[in-house]
């Protein structure tokens, strides 16, 4: 059982600090053999789950929710409502998703996801978060200069749109939903959901095109 | 605690490193999926999400910061690990424990998705006590935290926001980290970003976090 | 600017390195006592202290952290030296900038220790305001700074404290880092323990910080 | 001159850091290379300066003010009122103490200097800092928890001793008067000096013993 003890905590990692080799591909090889031998995990089991986030769970997940909200009025209603519950009618629940908020994108507000303490996002509909989401510098910045930070995205927010962060620091996770392009009027769901992009769920990405169905 | 993982507001940083950081997973290096599956496959007896977190935040802070995101869950595993006894500082050393239990268990594909789909926790519990806000109150942060472990930011400390949602008691990360199973009620808090930033700030644009009852005063 | 060096309450440290990092200037390493001497002997041109302090300030964080004390010098310089054209980054990376100027005058040990005593630089500076604030004053600290450069650490934002001290007009260092000579009132601005830490912290103790008048408001 | 753009020393800092060696060893010899070739610097001179700090600068300078301090109350007064000008009767002003203050402990009263946002340092009395003065943990930790720094140099302070933790943040540099010791009474300055420790006049250092004379 855990010591649930900081300072030793603290002193554990001051003492891998000075033992382990600095190269991450080594470390986790470290890892994965120490676990395999005390029988807490087996390599094929790894490897299944590699192949689950490769091919099953990611942004396309997303991507369908978002575009079900588009076609679907009463589906957005749910999706607002309680979108922990409405991602049940695709089989999306699961992973970091127990509890998740849906926020829509308007003419007047952008809406923005970040976690600043960590890293925390919704994995069973977005799949692994960007390498970018977890860096210091989207963490730091984005709930001080959302709209710089933006920009670096290509969004150019006019004064006349508001910026809302959410920073989860619960177990809270959010879901952007984007605005549904115009042009797209007579599109199926699966057409739509090809043109919902990962960050456009996240909010680094604002304006979806037609053309790129 | 007042940690280098504390990273809301701070300047200094360049720009977002978004060429190379926005590959698919089936893109990432295979160490990084490696530690993603471990992560996903592994239990470590008695660990909080909150015990987690913390002890992420309890890495050295020059490593927090240059570590990539998968090489500290790598460190923090160890961590775990060595904490529960499981392991040595020996057997990092040299790679390996020299023994050899049963081996676990493959799942298959299959498993891990049914495995995924149960994953879906709630983090909420029963609660007496009647809320002690309601949405459109104003609420102050607290301007000191006393806890190893906590979720109120620095940037958000000792600031008037208004509660936006009420979600029922969820658990207390304070009490989670050092084991203890404790639920208060959870808000969802707007603030101006000009109350956070001053007046640099764009008055239009606010940040919304999610905070328990003890992080909050009446304003 | 809320940077990486402010470091001041910061938590998750470590005990303090006093083996090994108490050995006199004679015993420390050549490149330590090198980078010293550079520092000592080479004048990067209209270079002020307070620019010299916020270069450092804006280095890479991760560096900021586990660079040795001489080592931030070191990239401090180089990047002055880049900043004011004297070398290209061209030059650093071959060592050599491929020519030779004429070679700077050596000074002696003589010219030295005259220089040294020379250099007690005062920081004072004619002021016709006279000062807001009287020793035994209750201030406050501004909760937000506006500036690239400051001496209000983030710890001592938003806190009350008392005038202790008016020290006359010293130049500010906001302004500094912009190479421009402006000088307010200077006050030490002694503050409770407990007001900046919380009620961890002991009644007993203070911290005394040394403040300009743009940082301070009424109490 | 300068360009005083606080983004172009960022950008030149990131280009530096991707660009030179991690020795630091290597990046200073770079440093002077370059400061030699550019006439800035001569490598004799350097080699004065450093003969300099290892023989005649340093903190048997302070040690000395200090012990004068004891046994000269009339200096004593001088130096609490103007330590700038008070050192100019040994001939030690300089490098940053242009504007030095003096803060006595007494019973009551352990004082203790940081400079939390960078090291500043009286140098032309103290000579050159300890480098855990200038160490993150030591410029984390003093303002916050100064007992347990001052326990972890071997200093426990009762509750009856208040602490003054002195953050030099601005030009003002402070130096540490410590107590004189019990039985040193019919010592002279030089034996008292010699008991001085460099740590008792930063504050990490606080009952001097007369047998170390």
């Amino acid at each position: 059982m855990p010591s649930f003890d900081s300072e030793k905590a603290a002193e554990l990692h001051r003492e891998l600090h000075t033992h382990l080799p600095s190269d991450p591909a080594l470390r986790v090889k470290t890892l994965e053999s120490l676990a395999v031998e005390r029988g807490l995990v087996s390599p094929d089991g790894l490897d299944a789950w590699i192949e689950a986030y490769s091919e099953h769970v990611g942004p396309k997940r997303g991507a369908q929710v978002v575009a079900r909200s588009w076609t679907d009025p009463e589906f957005r209603q749910r999706l607002l409502a309680d979108a922990s519950q409405a991602i049940k009618e695709f089989g999306f629940e699961g992973s970091a998703t127990g509890h998740l908020k849906a926020v829509e994108n308007t003419e007047t507000e952008h809406n923005l996801i970040v976690c600043t303490l960590c890293s925390c996002y919704p994995f069973s509909i977005l799949g692994l978060s960007p390498a970018w989401y977890k860096s210091v510098e989207y963490r730091a910045r984005a709930v001080r200069e959302p709209r710089k930070v933006l920009a670096e995205f290509g969004v150019d927010l006019p004064d006349s749109v508001g910026v809302r962060v959410w920073d989860s620091t619960a177990e809270l996770r959010y879901l952007v939903i984007p605005q549904r392009p115009a042009g797209t009027e007579d599109w199926n769901e699966d057409r739509l959901a090809a043109i919902v992009s990962r960050n456009s769920m996240i909010g680094t990405d604002r304006d979806l095109r037609a053309e790129a169905g | 605690m007042d940690g280098i993982h504390d990273l809301g507001g701070m300047e200094g940083f360049g720009p977002i490193p978004i060429e190379g950081g926005d590959a698919d997973f089936a893109d990432i290096e295979a160490w990084e999926q490696r530690m993603w599956a471990l992560n996903s496959q592994m239990q470590v007896d008695g660990v909080t999400i909150d015990w987690f977190r913390h002890g992420i935040e309890r890495m050295v802070p020059a490593d927090y910061l240059s570590f990539a995101y998968f090489n500290k869950w790598c460190a923090n595993y160890l961590m775990l690990l060595l904490d529960n006894g499981v392991i040595s500082m020996e057997d990092v050393r040299r790679g390996t424990t020299g023994d050899r239990s049963a081996p676990a268990p493959a799942p298959t594909l299959g498993d891990v998705l049914a495995t995924v789909r149960k994953s879906n926790r709630s983090f909420a519990v029963d609660q007496e006590q009647p809320p002690a806000f309601m949405p459109g109150e104003p609420v102050r942060t607290l301007a000191h935290i006393r806890s190893d472990h906590t979720r109120l930011p620095r940037y958000a400390r000792g600031v008037e926001g208004t509660i936006l949602t009420h979600h029922g008691s969820h658990l207390l990360p304070d009490e989670g980290a050092k084991g203890r199973h404790a639920g208060t009620h959870l808000y969802s808090v707007c603030f101006k970003a000009t109350d956070l930033w001053g007046s640099d700030a764009n008055p239009r644009d606010t940040v919304t976090l999610d905070l328990w009852e003890p992080y909050l005063v009446p304003a």
